[in-house]
């Protein structure tokens, strides 16, 4: 199983968690290219919401995690899905429509989920994860199983009822639950600014009783950081946190955006924030990798892709029959 | 055996105790189901049986208790949330219909939601129109979702059970009105279970086929006997589970009966007795009637307040008589 | 109409505004005290929330407003009806099921407004006036009106979805609006040290950008002076206020309450800082009001309910033919 | 004329923009309607030819802004709304079922609440379970909603405008997929009107009535077409607004033809076919029939993503083509 080679840690803390932290970035830029081509290329159906720009974030909280913690994530899920160590085939199959991928066809892009890495889904509704994260943690509790549950969210999911909600259960009942907000600074075209009266999104667990911390969620080291100090209140029986990662996403909403809401030099500017070249500076300032160390990692995660995509053509398409049956689980004798 | 002639919460209770007591990862959550005992009082002694843990009560968070759920059962429990009133049910819609629906199919069969959701329905309390609704058709329209609704404590106890053990999410439908009437057969002891999707022949008759659910049982059986006395012979159908729809029953007895009565509290757009009749029209028991199909169903209004209002609102025992005497008579 | 008797200002601005403010505490008391033992009687359908104990809230709260202001109100909301100026035999009257009542039986307690008075309608959905609030705002502030919209709740109502979208909207936008919290400790039997991680529940305001205020809740000239800042503000556009009331229900959540999350003693303890004497008090200090004076606003109070009550129940019943027809208002021609 | 050749999208645009300038109570807020244009790109240039007051940008917020919307309804604002999918009127279902639709009824008639909400709702576009739903059922089980589900480019324009006079709460849904295909005919310059609950003949045959809304009555049109070359010739109506359900030009067809075929995307149970037949079962028409009524809908199954799968999901023109096909020769 692929999941089991993840490397929890410091993403400095040796050559080989540099490499992981890298690689999965790499993985996820590589894996949102592959996509936007092949929808440019028309071999893709539905719609896709790329995180391209908003590597870190994900790989930084998934390097806190263990395998068994879980997580729920979003429309713009593939970076979560990945991080948390999906295998990139299925992922691509799914997207796809084959009868290998992760949803056998029935779901696509928003709604990968992955019981092996405790990945709960994607989620084609805004906060729609958001209390299922805290029922996870609720079933943590319950079950003494030590484990977290973290959900990532947008910026605009926070102005749901159903971020509300979730974040005060969790304080009550002091879960373990991270709220891994991923503040892109857009819901689609709804810029923070307007759809928010208070400047740091972070401010909203005040509300709650719940810790805020907001960080450079370009910066994996960063995000990797808060993130470890919410796992480890979330063990220790001290309740949620929510971690305000402040990102960018490069490419438009989804396939139709059109990007009025925002100029060119602000995405450039953004651009410049590029969350990987920032950890490679840090990975070569710490003498963990060599300049053809990391390229070596980046083509590893470019061939993954590409056999991702091979292997996921090449698949069987999913087929109609056995669809009625397959909304029920079969209720066992 | 007069001991066992429980109340359709003393049934519901029962069932949940006895599944907390076979499964650790039972648990029951929602508003006031704690120390208050529920605001119809069905979860009662629970609490005090079990612990504040298992019989959890939450903050008047419909959406977040059900997303909460939702992913509990995602991981290993098997919760069941109360919902005041199932009227509230609209603010955790979208966990019901867009997530707990969904997940078992979306994702490709990799994960499923045993979730119970047990809420009140109907009117009779003069609760007005926010405290009364039979919201039945929404839960009914939506693929990935068990609808139940039982007439009486036996079945409520038996089918709420197959409900818990159920890998699905299941919507639970209780007529606040028959909670704490006992009902006309007494509750087997034990963990009796009654499989979901299983229409019941309440009672047989040559003339008139008669379909209704929840409270509407009761009264139509109020009516058979009444009109028995007229010579008039009614085989009542319930089907229970309104999603699965078990049909053959019912099918077979129109073929018997050739004339249709179909009866909910609900307004009839989108109601289940469409359903009904859809599928008969369908079938090749079509053939057998002898009368047009009759429905009735509530009034196409919200419900009001006061209870001569109210009582105009919704079928009541008169007017089911009224129309099953009338297909009879009129149609020979 | 009753409503233009209104006499808005400070409590202890005048003995006519001392008057007003002690005459509409106690109608609300006896009204309260009327439907009690009504539904004692078996004379009245449904159920019944009490609000005694709680006057001083919706009245100072309305001292503050204008005829032309607009409330929103709870399953709890004969205090804010009656504070707001509606008629009492119209009120008494839906609650026995008449025509003359407001809702002309089809409404019950739940469900009574009055579009004279500026009330929008109690609701028998936790929360779910408080967005229908922040829309009255909207419309204020775009038809350039100057009214303000009061949304009353509970605390149970803060952990809604519709309490923080609401918030969210009426901080964003700076609408003319109050979220006034009659915190009361309950929540039917939830209490808000279990519902609730934080401690002052006007804290939620932070996570808006919405300023919130905590006050004796049983202490009218406190809540009038809130109120009138909160008003003042609101009409400025300078957005919306966060006004939590501390007060304490006396009579059980509704009729089928046993009580049995609270102790005889706090609700003792409670009884001792009933608002009516309170304010009687701070009257007679001030040399506003005789005790002769304040005895007959007492008995001026319970002969208004007397007579309500008695009017009401001369009414005609409520007829269900035209409720069908009752459900669409007619489309003009 | 071949100018007025709109899309759907551009109708509906273009009756906003009338109602706008018609009256400046009218306003229309939603999620990313402004600059962005909505997610459809119906509200398009809206934005900038009245204001950002008038075409008001929302936080993502259904419950909020359908609550909004309530709010300036009651005071003298007629808002349209526009949920971005229809899925997400989950979100605001207490908004819309237990506030908009009741306030007028249960407040006793003092106020009401003039509001539109518009919404786009059905499958095809490969965005799977969660945003593909038809979920008009939950709306038409609601009394005190009007419901309307337009098929072409000049209905929707003077069904919007109906429904932005109306003084009720209207719900507006909009098939994706007709938002960027042109109507078969050309779209009325100006305030044309078309009300509430009035059927409309889409043409005239004498073997089978076939009833269908929204997308379906483009496919079933191509069906008439192809099936007269046939020689079977049907009558095709589309209600246009599915509550209140004007069943007399129907069942005046049905008297015609003794065949009924009904159609819908959504799953059958709750659907508007159901109402339909159960009406024509209950109606005196119903002795007419010379074949049992057919129906088709969607599976009883969630949105599946990959385009083969969600094809399969629901009716395509070959299913209706031999469903029809098959009455009109099986039954004679
Ligand atoms: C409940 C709901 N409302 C609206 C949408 C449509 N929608 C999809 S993504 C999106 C923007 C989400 O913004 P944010 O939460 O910040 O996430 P981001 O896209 O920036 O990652 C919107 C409005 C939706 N999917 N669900
Ligand atoms: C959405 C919703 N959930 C649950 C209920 C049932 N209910 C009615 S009042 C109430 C308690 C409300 O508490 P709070 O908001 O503090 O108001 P209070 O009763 O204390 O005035 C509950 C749970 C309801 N009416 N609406
Ligand atoms: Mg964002
Ligand atoms: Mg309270």
């Amino acid at each position: 199983m692929v999941a089991q080679s993840l490397l929890m840690g410091h993403p400095l803390s040796s050559p080989d968690h540099a490499r992981h932290a890298l690689l999965y970035m790499y993985r996820i830029r590589k894996f949102e290219e592959a996509v936007e081509d092949l929808f440019g290329r028309g071999m893709m159906h539905g719609t896709m919401h790329l995180s391209i720009g908003q590597e870190a974030g994900p790989t930084g909280m998934c390097l806190a995690l263990r395998l068994e913690d879980q997580i729920t994530s979003t429309h713009r899920g593939h970076g979560h899905c990945i991080a948390k160590g999906a295998d990139l085939t299925r992922m691509m199959a799914e997207l796809l429509g084959k009868k290998i991928g992760y949803c056998g066809g029935r779901g696509g892009s928003m709604h990968i989920a992955d019981a092996e890495t405790g990945n709960l889904g994607a989620n084609g509704v805004v906060g729609g994860g958001i209390p299922i994260a805290v029922g996870a943690a609720l079933a943590s509790k319950m079950q003494h199983k030590g484990t977290v549950a973290v959900s990532f969210f947008g910026d605009g999911a926070m102005n749901e009822g159903a971020f509300h909600e979730a974040a005060n259960l969790a304080a009550i009942w002091k879960l373990p639950v991270i709220l891994f907000c991923e503040n892109n600074h857009y819901g689609m075209s709804s810029s923070t600014e307007k759809a928010f009266a208070i400047d740091r999104l972070a401010d909203r667990g005040l509300g709650y009783g719940i810790p805020g911390v907001t960080v450079d969620g370009n910066d994996v080291v960063a995000v990797y950081e808060a993130s470890e100090a919410a796992v480890a209140r979330a063990r220790n029986g001290e309740g949620p946190t929510l971690i305000e990662a402040i990102t960018y996403r490069w490419k438009g909403h989804s396939r139709s955006d059109k990007n009025l809401y925002r100029s060119k030099e602000e995405i450039d500017e953004w651009k410049d924030l590029d969350p990987i070249p920032k950890f490679i500076h840090r990975v070569l300032e710490a003498n963990l990798l060599r300049q053809d160390e990391i390229d070596a990692i980046q083509k590893q995660a470019t061939d993954q892709i590409i056999e991702a995509v091979n292997n996921a053509a090449a698949a069987e398409s999913a087929e109609p029959s056995g669809l009625l049956e397959a909304v029920f689980k079969a209720v066992s004798a | 055996m007069s001991d066992r002639m429980l109340t359709m919460a003393e049934a519901l209770r029962e069932a949940m105790g006895i599944a907390m007591e076979e499964r650790p990862e039972v648990f029951i959550l929602g508003e006031d189901i704690g120390i208050y005992g529920g605001a119809f009082g069905v979860t009662g002694d629970l609490y005090h049986r079990f612990s504040p843990l298992r019989v959890l009560d939450t903050p008047i968070s419909e959406l977040g208790i059900v997303g909460a759920a939702v992913g509990a059962a995602l991981s290993g429990m098997r919760p069941i949330v109360e919902i005041q009133f199932s009227d509230f049910t609209a603010q955790a819609m979208d966990q019901i219909a867009n997530q707990a629906a969904k997940i078992h199919f979306m994702l490709g069969g990799a994960l499923h939601v045993p979730l119970v959701l047990r809420t009140p329905q109907g009117s009779g309390t003069g609760a007005a129109a926010q405290h009364s609704q039979n919201l039945e058709t929404w839960f009914a329209n939506v693929p990935g979702l068990k609808v139940v609704v039982p007439s009486n404590p036996a079945d409520a106890k038996g089918l709420l059970l197959s409900a818990i053990d159920d890998p699905n999410p299941v919507i639970f439908l209780e007529h606040k009105l028959l909670y704490k009437i006992p009902g006309r057969d007494p509750v087997p002891e034990g963990a009796i279970r009654i499989p979901l999707g299983v229409s019941k022949v309440v009672r047989t008759g040559k003339d008139l086929t008669l379909v209704a659910t929840g409270i509407m049982v009761n009264k139509a059986f109020e009516v058979t006997e009444k009109l028995e006395a007229e010579g008039i012979s009614i085989t009542l159908i319930d089907p229970r589970t309104i999603s699965p729809l078990d049909m053959s029953p019912i099918l077979e007895s129109v073929e018997k009966t050739g004339r249709l009565l179909v009866v909910q509290e609900g307004p009839s757009h989108g109601g289940f007795i469409n359903e009904v009749i859809a599928r008969v029209s369908e079938s090749s028991s079509f053939g057998s009637l002898i009368a047009p199909i009759k429905r009735l169903a509530g009034m196409n209004i919200p419900i009001p307040y006061a209870p001569q209002l109210e009582k105009a609102a919704v079928p009541q025992v008169a007017d089911i008589e009224v129309a099953a005497r009338n297909l009879v008579k009129e149609w020979r």
